[in-house]
C-alpha cells in the first residue's frame, strides 16, 4: 500500500516560491516527467508561476531547480524517515 | 560655410538630448564615430548607428573607450570630422587620447554624458563631477575647449559648436553633457543645412613645398593636411619642431607646450561664451551650467519675488573659463552662488578669479539627482541676509 | 497656460513611455506648447514599474522634473499604490478600470475611470491599450489640443499601425467625451 | 493520509542554492528568461560538490548583467570596473594563492574590453577559473553588439545586423594556453554543472563558456522568442563533441552548437613555474611562495 | 607598529630616488607590486623584481597600466600591501583605478614618477605636470592623498609615508616623484627595522557577526578584513551601503561619497605636511614642491642676501592641500612666488587660497629641465620691489 | 682604365632604400647590430616593388625601438601611443579606404598593452598590413620582460629568468581570423621582403611577425652576444616550414625557429562585408561606403 | 679583354657610406660572395666600417644592402652603358 | 670645502656612470660629503656621447646640477670637444693620453693627462681604463679622499674584479702622486 501511495506522490516533489517566479517556463518546458504546468493565476508581479499538476510523476530530480532562474522552484526527493 | 545638406534633416523633433546630439554631430559634417557602449550616453551611437549607413558616415564600435578615443583620431587624419562618445568611466579611459589630441593638434570632439561617481558610480544618474577631469584629467599640461549643454535643444546647437571649434583651433573639444541633459526629452528644431554655420577643416592651401604642420600663423593654430595629400607628414606624441619630428629639448618642449597652452588662453575671448541674465546691478550672482542652470532658475525667481537682486550667469564654455567676466562681476557683486552636481569643482574657477573681492558659496550635491531648487533658493536667501544687514 | 505636470505610471512593455511621448510630442511639436519629458532608466527600472514624467507648459520650462503631477494616468496596480499619493491637491487621476482597482481614493481628486483594456480587445490588439488611455486624458484634461494628439500618434505608433491607433485614440477620446457630457 | 504514508519524510529541504546566495538581496535585477540565473545554480551545485572550502572562494566580476553575479553569492565576492575583473582576480589569487578565484562575468566584459586580460591570463596560466557568460550581447546597457554576436544578427548599434565576425572564444582560450575549456549552454544545466566543478578543480587557467538567452535584449529584438524560446534552440541544435579542435567551433547565427569539453591538459601554473624556477636559482635559500 | 626585519636592509646607499622608492616600499611592508615598464619609474620595479623573491614577495609584470592598477587592488584584498608604478601616459590609464580604489577604500599607493607631458612628451626629462590630474583625474568626486619628495632619501622615507596614509585612512596615496628626483644618485639611509614606525592594515576585530565592512567610525574610516576570512564581504565599485551592496540611490550617494571626500577633508590637519624655513615676518614665500624646492634655494638664498626675507614653504603633502596654512601666511606676507615645472597648477590652489590678500606669481617653466634659479630670483625680486615702493 | 671598360656604367646609382627614408634624420637612434634597421629595407624593397601608390602608403606605428620606424619613413606617418597603432589605423583607414595602412611596431606594443587591438583588428578583419618586429624583449624602457620573452631568458625585470609562457603570435593572430600569417627572421632579408609585399597586396588583416636583435638589451644580457651572433643564430636555427600548424610554433630559449609563411586565405574585409550588407539591406538607395 | 676586365670587377660593386656604419658586421658574415672586410679604422663614431676587400667577386647582389640596419651600404650592378 | 661640480665625458662603455657613482658613493657614504650624481638617460643618450655629473660638497646640496665644473674627466674625443668649453675658469681637465688629443687647450686651465688605457692594458684588462683615471682623479684633485675611494671603488666594481680595479685605482692614484712630486 504505502508503496503504491508513494508511486502516486512520486519519489519527490517541488517546492516552489510563486511570488518569485517570472513565470519563464523553463521548469515546465524541461521536466523530464512534464508534471509541471504553468498557473493561470498571476503573481503580484504579474507571472504565472508553475504548479505540479501531476505530483505522482515527479521524481524530485530538481532539472526543474537547476534551470529555474529565479531560484523559485526546486525538486527534492522524498526520504525515508529514519527510525 | 553652410553644413552639407545631406545628413541635416530640417525640422521639429521630440528627442532626448543623446539623440540631439547625434543629429548636431551629423550636421556639424561629423562622418566618423568610433565608440564603445556605456549608460547614459549609449543611446548617441545608437543613433549614429542607425543614421550614418545611408548618408555616407562610417560608425564602428571599437573594443573599449582606449580604442574608441584613437580610431578618431585616426579618422581625423584620414579626412573625417570625428567624435566618440562616453560616460564617466569610459572618459577615465581616455585620458591618455585626450592629450594625444592636445599634442598633436587633431581636431576632434569627446562626449561625455555625466552620470554620478566615482568609479561605476551610478550608471543611471545624473552627476557633473567630471568638471575638473575634463580640464585637468591627462597627463602633462595642455589645452581643451569643454562645452556644457542644457537642454536637447542646445546639446544638438553646441555638439555643432564643438565641431566648429576643434577645427577653428585644432583642438579636442569635450561635450559635457549629463544624465539629466542627455535623456530629457524636449523639441528640437533643426535648422536647413543653409542656416547652420560650419567651421571646414582648414586645410593648408599654400605650396607644398616647405609645409610645415606644426607651424602656426599669428593666432598660433597651424594648418592641416591630410594622409593621402602627397605630404609625407609626420605625426608624432612626442614633443616636436614644426614639421613634426621629435626634438628631446626643453626648448622645444617650451615652444610646443606654451603654444598649445596659449591658443586657448590667448583666444579665450574668442572662445568663451555664456549667457547672462540680469546680472547688472545683481546682488548674488548664480553661476551654473548644464542641467544645474534650469535647475537653479524656480530658486532664482522665488528670491527674486522675495526682493532679492539676483543674476544668472552660465557657463557655456566651462573650459576656458570666463575668468574675466567673473572677475568683473566680481566687483560689483556681494555673493556668488554656485550649485552643482559634485562637492565643489567649477567654484574653485570661481573663487580663484573672485581673489576675496566677494563671498562665494557652493551649493554641493553628490549625485544621482538634481539639487532640490530650495536648497539653492536657501544659500541665495542666506547670501542675501547677510549682506543685507 | 500654467505649467502642468503629467506623470503616466505602468508596467514594461504597456507602453507608458510612448505614451508620455506622444503627449510631449503633441504638445512640443503640434501644439506650440513647450513639454519636457523624462523616464526612470537603469536595469533597477527593469521589468517592475515603469514611469515618464511630463511637464506642459505656455512657457519655457525651467525645472524638468515633476513634483506634484496635476495629472496621472495609471495603468497598473502597483502604480496606483505607488504614485497615487503624489498627485497634487484636485488633481487629475484617470485609471483603466479592469487593470486598477482604486482602493482608498483620494476624496480630492477629480478620478476618471476607463474600461481601455476591454476597448482595446474590441479593436483587436490589446496593445492599444495605452493609446486609448491617451485619447480619453486627451478629453477629459483638455491639456493638449485634439488634433495635436492625433497627429503625434501617427507619427510616433510603428509604421503600419497608425490606422489602428487613431481609432484607438478616437474610442478612448470619445469616451471621455460622452462621459463628460453625462452619457456614459 | 495513511499511517505507512508517514515514512516518508515530508518535511521539505530547503533549496540548496540558497545556502549560497545572498537571498536578502532577492529578487535579482535578471529579467524574465534571462539564463544568467540558471548558470548561477549550475555553479552553486558545482560549488557544493566540489567540496571546495566555502571561506577560501572568492568570486570576481566585472560590469555587466552577468557581472552582477558577485553581488549575488554569498563568498567573498568582488564587483569590479568594466573589464577587469580578470587582473583583480591575478592580484587577489598571487597574494593569497590559497584562494580559489573565480571569475564570473559577461561576454563583453571578458572578451571586449577586457580582452587583453583574458589572453594574458590564459597565457600565464594563473590558477583560476573563468566562467564567461555568452548571451551573443552587451545586456547591461541595452543590446549593443558584442565581439561574440554572431554574423547578421541586430543589435542596437547594429541596427542593420552585425557584419563582424565574432570571436570563437574556446579557440582564442586554447590559443593562448588555457589548460581547460569547455562550452555549454544554459539548458545542459547538469553538463554546465560537472564542467564548472571539473574547472574549479583544476590547476591552471580553466575557461567555461555558457552560451545563456538574454530575451529582453537579444533574442526577442532579433526575433528569436524569447528565454523558453531559446533553451529549446540550444537543445535542439547542440551537438556534443567532447574534444573537438576547437579551431571548428565557431557561432554563427541560429546555427549548430559544439558543446563539450575541448582541452584538459596539465601545464605547471604561474605560482608553479615561479617556485620552480626560484628554487632552481637560489636553491635552499628561497622558500615557496606561498602569499 | 614597527617594520618587519625582513627586507629591511639597514644602511647607508648611494642610490637614486627610484631606488629609494623601491626600497621605502619594501620597508613599508609592501609585498606585492604590479607593474609596467615606463620611464623614468621603471628602475622602481627593476628594483623590486630583483629584492622581491627571496623576502616573500611577489612582484607581476602585468599586460598594461590598466591591469596593473587593478591587480594591485585585488592584492590588498588578498591580504598584502600593494604598489603600482607608472609615470604620465601610464598614470592617465589608471585613472579609471584610482577612482576604483577611493569608491571601494581599498588601501594602495600609486608612484608616478612624473616626465615631461602631455601625451609620449619626454620621456626621459622632468616635468611637474601631472599635479591636477592626481587630484582630478578619475571622473566623479573622490578624495586622495599626495606625496612630493624633493630627494632620492625622502623617496624613501614618503613611500613608507604613503603606505602609512593608505592604511590609515584606506584611501590610495599618490608619490609624486619627477624625473630629477628618481634619476638623482645621492646618499639615502635605510634605518633599522625597529626605528621605522609602519602602520598595520586596520583589521576588524570585533565580533564576525554584524561587521559592516563600509561602516565607519567617527574618523569616517571603516575597518578592513580581507578574503578568505569568512566575513563573505562584497566590495563593488557602485555606490553602496554600509554591507557593501549597491545602492542606486542619491541618498546612498551623498552618505558614501560625502564620506570619501570627508574623510581626507576633515582629517586633514592631521593628514597635511609642509616644510616651512623662515617664513615668520617673511616679505615674500616661495611655495614649492619636488625638486622644484630644491633648485628654488640658490634663489632664495641670493635674495636674501641681498636683503629679502624670503621664506619657504615647500609642499610635502600637495594633496589635501595645506589651506588653512596658506591662508594663515597670507595676511602677513606681500608676495607667494610658485615655481613648478608646468604652466600653473598647484599655483592654482594657492590663488584660491590666498583669496586675493596678497600677490601670487607664478614661475612656469614647460618641462624637459629644472628652472634656471635666475628666473625664479628675479620674480622674487620683482615682487619685493613692487612691495618696497 | 681602358677604352673597353668604359661600355660599363660606372656612375653608381643611389641606395634605393634612401628614397623612402627621411634621410635627414639619419642617423637614426638604433643601436649598433639592431634588427630594426634591417627589416627597414624589407619594408622599402617590398613598397619598391608592390606597384603600390606611395602617396596613399600610411604608416603607423606605436611607441617603442620599432615605434620609431614610422618616423624614419618618407610616407605619412604616425608615431602614436603605446600600444594604439592598431585602433588608430583601423579609424584611419576606414576613414579612407583608399589608403594603404601599415602598422609596424614592437612586440611589447603590439601585443602586451596592445594585445587587445590585435586581436580585435584581426577579428574584424580589417585590412591593413601589421609588421611586428619581436625582438624577445622591450627595447625603448631598457630591456624588460616581454610576453614574447622565451622562458629561461633573462630581462631587467625578470632578473632571475623569465617563467611566464611567451605569446606563439602566428596561433594567435589565426585564432582571432587573420588572413595573411608569415614569420620571418632579420637575417631572412629576402623571405621577409617577399612577405612584406604579399601582405601589402593581400586584402584583409595581414600580420607579419619578424625575429630581430636586441644586441644592447636582450642578447649581450643573455649572454647570447651581439647583433650578428644573433643572426647567425637565426642563421643556423630557422627552419623554412611554409604551412605549418600555426599551433606547433611556439618559440623556446634559443631553440628552433620555424618560419614560413602559414596562412593565406580569403575572406571579405570589414569594409567588403559592411557594403554587402548594406547593399542587401537597402538595395539601390545604397551606396558603397568609400571613405 | 673587356670581358675579364670585368670579371676581374666582378658584376657589380658596393658604395660604403663608412660614417653612418655602426660595425654590425652583418654585412660581412652575409655577403654570399665573401668579398667585404671590416676594415682596421675607425669611423669618427668609433665603429669600423667594411670595406670591399675582394672588388671582383662582388656580384652585387645588394644582400649586404638589405642587412645593413644603417643604411651604410649598398650593392649595385653594373650596367652596360646605353650607346 | 665649498661646492664642487665634477663632470666625467667618454662614449658608452667605457664605464662613465660608474666613475661618477663611484666618487660620489666615496664622498657621501665613506668620506661624510655630501654628494650628488646625475646621469643623462634616453634613447638620444644611447651609444653617443655618455656623461656623469657629480656635486661634492661638505654642506646639503640644493641645486643638483653642474653649471660650470670645476673638475672634468674626459675619456674620448667627443667629449673633449663637447664638454671642455664648460669647465669653470681655472678649472681641471684631466684627460686620457692615448683617446684625447688637447688640441685647442684653454689657457686658464690645469690639465693633466694620463696614459690610462695602457696602464690598464698592462694591466691585462682595458676595461680598467676608467678605474685607473678615478684613482689618477684622487691624487691631482684631492677632491674625495684616498682611503673613501678605495672603499668606494671595492663595493661598486662586479664581484671577483675587486683586486683588478683596486691595482688600477692605485696605478692610477701612484701616478698622479708622481706627476705632483715632479717625477712623472
Ligand atoms: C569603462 C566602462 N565602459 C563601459 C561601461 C558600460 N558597460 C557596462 S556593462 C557593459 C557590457 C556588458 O556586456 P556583457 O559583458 O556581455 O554582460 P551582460 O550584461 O551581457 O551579461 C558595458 C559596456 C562601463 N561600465 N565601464
Ligand atoms: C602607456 C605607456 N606605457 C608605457 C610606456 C613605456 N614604453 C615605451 S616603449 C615600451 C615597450 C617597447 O617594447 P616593444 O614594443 O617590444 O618595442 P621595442 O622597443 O622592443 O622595439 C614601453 C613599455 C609608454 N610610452 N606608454
Ligand atoms: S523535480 Fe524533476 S520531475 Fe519533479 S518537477 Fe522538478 S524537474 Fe520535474
Ligand atoms: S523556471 Fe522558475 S521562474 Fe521560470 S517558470 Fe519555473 S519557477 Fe518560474
Ligand atoms: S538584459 Fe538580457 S542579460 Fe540582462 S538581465 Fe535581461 S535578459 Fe538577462
Ligand atoms: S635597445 Fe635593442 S631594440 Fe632598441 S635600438 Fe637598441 S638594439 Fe634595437
Ligand atoms: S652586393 Fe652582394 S656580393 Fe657585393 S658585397 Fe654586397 S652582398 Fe656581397
Ligand atoms: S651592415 Fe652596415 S652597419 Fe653593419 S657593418 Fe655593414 S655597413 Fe656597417
Ligand atoms: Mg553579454
Ligand atoms: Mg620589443
Amino acid at each position: 500500500m504505502a508503496d503504491t501511495e508513494q508511486k502516486k506522490k512520486g519519489l519527490g516533489s517541488v517546492v516552489i516560491n510563486a511570488e518569485r517566479c517570472k513565470g519563464c517556463g523553463f521548469c515546465v518546458e524541461f521536466c523530464p516527467t512534464h508534471c509541471l504546468e504553468l498557473s493561470e493565476q498571476y503573481n503580484a508581479k504579474g507571472y504565472h508561476p508553475p504548479v505540479l499538476t501531476l505530483p505522482e510523476k515527479c521524481t524530485g530530480c530538481n532539472m526543474c531547480g537547476l534551470l529555474c532562474p529565479d531560484f523559485a522552484i526546486y525538486g527534492f526527493l522524498f526520504k525515508k524517515k529514519k527510525k | 560655410m553652410k553644413a552639407d545638406p545631406k545628413g541635416v534633416v530640417a525640422g521639429a523633433y521630440f528627442i532626448d538630448g543623446d539623440h540631439a546630439c547625434a543629429e548636431g554631430a551629423i550636421a556639424a559634417g561629423c562622418r566618423f564615430v568610433a565608440g564603445y557602449p556605456i549608460t547614459p550616453s549609449t543611446e548617441i551611437v545608437e543613433r549614429i548607428a542607425e543614421r550614418f549607413p545611408l548618408i555616407g558616415g562610417m560608425f564602428i564600435q571599437m573594443e573599449d573607450e582606449i580604442a574608441s578615443s584613437i580610431a578618431i583620431q585616426g579618422a581625423v587624419w584620414g579626412g573625417k570630422k570625428a567624435m566618440t562618445v562616453t560616460s564617466g568611466p569610459g572618459f577615465s579611459l581616455m585620458m591618455e587620447h585626450i592629450g594625444l589630441a592636445a599634442m598633436t593638434e587633431t581636431p576632434c570632439v569627446f562626449v561625455d554624458v555625466q552620470r554620478g561617481g566615482p568609479s561605476t558610480g551610478l550608471p543611471t544618474l545624473p552627476g557633473q563631477g567630471d568638471m575638473m577631469q575634463a580640464r585637468w584629467g591627462s597627463h602633462g599640461d595642455y589645452g581643451i575647449i569643454a562645452l556644457c549643454p542644457n537642454s536637447p535643444q542646445e546639446s544638438f546647437d553646441l555638439t555643432i559648436k564643438a565641431f566648429n571649434l576643434a577645427e577653428q583651433y585644432r583642438v579636442p573639444v569635450l561635450v559635457m553633457l549629463d544624465e539629466c541633459v542627455g535623456h530629457m526629452t524636449e523639441r528640437v528644431v533643426v535648422p536647413p543645412a543653409d542656416e547652420i554655420e560650419i567651421t571646414p577643416r582648414r586645410y593648408w592651401d599654400g605650396p607644398k613645398e616647405g609645409f610645415l604642420l606644426f607651424k602656426a600663423g599669428p593666432d598660433r593654430v597651424p594648418p592641416m593636411v591630410k594622409a593621402g595629400d602627397g605630404y609625407n607628414i609626420h605625426v608624432t606624441s612626442l614633443t616636436h619642431d614644426e614639421r613634426g619630428y621629435p626634438v628631446m629639448t626643453a626648448a622645444a618642449q617650451e615652444k610646443l607646450v606654451r603654444r598649445l597652452i596659449d591658443k586657448i588662453r590667448l583666444n579665450s575671448d574668442a572662445i568663451v561664451e555664456c549667457r547672462e541674465e540680469q546680472t547688472a546691478g545683481a546682488d548674488v550672482v548664480i553661476v551654473s551650467y548644464g542641467i544645474t542652470s534650469r535647475i537653479a532658475i524656480p530658486a532664482i525667481e522665488q528670491a527674486r519675488r522675495e526682493g532679492v537682486k539676483v543674476g544668472h550667469l552660465r557657463l557655456i564654455t566651462a573650459w576656458p573659463f570666463p575668468a574675466k567676466r567673473i572677475r568683473e562681476l566680481s566687483h560689483h557683486v556681494s555673493c556668488f552662488v554656485v550649485p552643482e552636481i559634485n562637492y565643489g569643482q567649477m567654484v574653485r574657477e570661481v573663487e580663484r578669479c573672485v581673489a576675496g573681492r566677494t563671498r562665494v558659496e557652493r551649493v554641493s550635491h553628490g549625485g544621482g539627482a538634481v539639487h532640490n531648487p530650495k536648497d539653492i533658493y536657501a544659500k541665495i536667501m542666506s547670501c542675501g541676509k547677510e549682506e543685507r544687514k | 497656460m500654467a505649467r502642468t505636470e503629467i506623470k503616466i505610471g505602468g508596467f514594461g512593455g504597456q507602453g507608458v513611455i510612448l505614451s508620455g511621448y506622444i503627449i510631449g510630442r503633441a504638445a512640443a511639436i503640434y501644439d506650440s506648447k513647450h513639454a519636457t519629458m523624462i523616464q526612470a532608466f537603469g536595469p533597477e527600472a527593469r521589468g517592475s514599474a515603469c514611469s515618464a514624467q511630463i511637464v506642459v507648459s505656455a512657457e519655457p520650462i525651467a525645472y524638468p522634473y515633476i513634483t506634484t503631477p496635476q495629472i496621472m494616468i495609471v495603468m497598473s496596480q502597483e502604480a496606483y499604490t505607488k504614485f497615487s499619493p503624489e498627485l497634487a491637491e484636485g488633481g487629475i487621476l484617470i485609471t483603466e478600470e479592469e487593470l486598477v482597482k482604486t482602493h482608498n481614493l483620494r476624496k480630492d481628486l477629480k478620478h476618471f475611470s476607463i474600461p481601455a483594456t476591454r476597448f482595446a480587445e474590441e479593436l483587436g490588439r490589446k496593445m492599444v491599450l495605452n493609446i486609448v488611455m491617451m485619447g480619453f486624458m486627451t478629453s477629459v484634461t483638455g491639456i493638449v489640443g485634439v488634433e495635436a494628439m492625433r497627429q503625434a500618434v501617427k507619427v510616433s505608433v510603428p509604421k503600419g499601425t497608425e490606422h489602428l491607433n487613431l481609432n484607438a485614440f478616437n474610442k478612448g477620446f470619445e469616451y471621455g467625451e460622452k462621459l463628460k457630457s453625462g452619457a456614459a | 493520509m495513511t499511517e505507512e504514508s508517514m515514512d516518508i519524510d515530508m518535511s521539505m529541504p530547503t533549496n540548496t542554492v540558497e545556502e549560497f546566495l545572498r537571498m536578502e538581496r532577492m529578487p535579482h535585477i535578471w529579467c524574465p528568461g534571462c539564463g544568467i540565473g540558471t548558470t548561477v545554480n549550475c555553479f552553486a551545485h558545482a560549488l557544493e560538490t566540489s567540496g571546495l572550502d566555502l571561506k577560501k572562494v572568492s568570486i570576481v566580476s566585472g560590469i555587466g548583467c552577468t557581472g552582477r553575479v558577485a553581488g549575488y553569492l554569498k563568498l567573498d565576492s568582488f564587483h569590479t570596473t568594466h573589464g577587469r575583473a580578470l587582473p583583480f582576480a591575478t592580484g587577489l589569487k598571487l597574494a593569497n594563492p590559497d584562494l580559489k578565484v573565480v571569475v564570473y562575468s559577461g561576454d563583453g566584459d571578458l572578451t571586449a574590453i577586457g580582452g587583453n586580460h583574458f589572453i594574458h591570463a590564459a597565457r600565464r596560466n594563473v590558477d583560476m577559473t573563468v566562467i564567461l557568460i555568452n548571451n551573443f550581447i552587451y545586456g547591461m546597457t541595452g543590446g549593443q553588439v558584442a565581439p561574440t554576436t554572431p554574423i547578421g544578427a541586430t543589435a542596437s548599434t547594429a541596427p542593420y545586423g552585425n557584419f563582424e565576425e565574432p570571436f570563437n572564444l574556446p579557440y582564442l582560450a586554447e590559443s593562448c594556453g588555457a589548460v581547460y575549456v569547455a562550452r555549454w549552454t544554459a539548458y545542459h544545466v547538469r553538463h554546465a554543472t560537472k564542467a564548472i566543478k571539473d574547472a574549479l578543480l583544476k590547476r591552471g587557467f580553466s575557461f567555461v563558456e555558457i552560451l545563456a538567452p538574454c530575451p529582453t535584449l537579444y533574442s526577442r529584438r532579433n526575433r528569436l522568442g524569447d528565454g523558453l524560446d531559446q533553451m529549446k534552440f540550444y537543445k535542439d541544435n547542440s551537438e556534443i563533441k567532447n574534444g573537438a579542435d576547437t579551431k571548428t567551433l565557431g557561432l554563427s547565427f541560429q546555427g549548430k552548437i559544439i558543446v563539450g569539453k575541448f582541452v584538459d591538459k596539465d601545464k605547471p601554473t604561474y605560482l608553479d613555474s615561479m617556485n620552480a624556477f626560484y628554487a632552481q636559482k637560489f636553491g635552499d635559500t628561497y622558500s615557496p611562495y606561498k602569499g
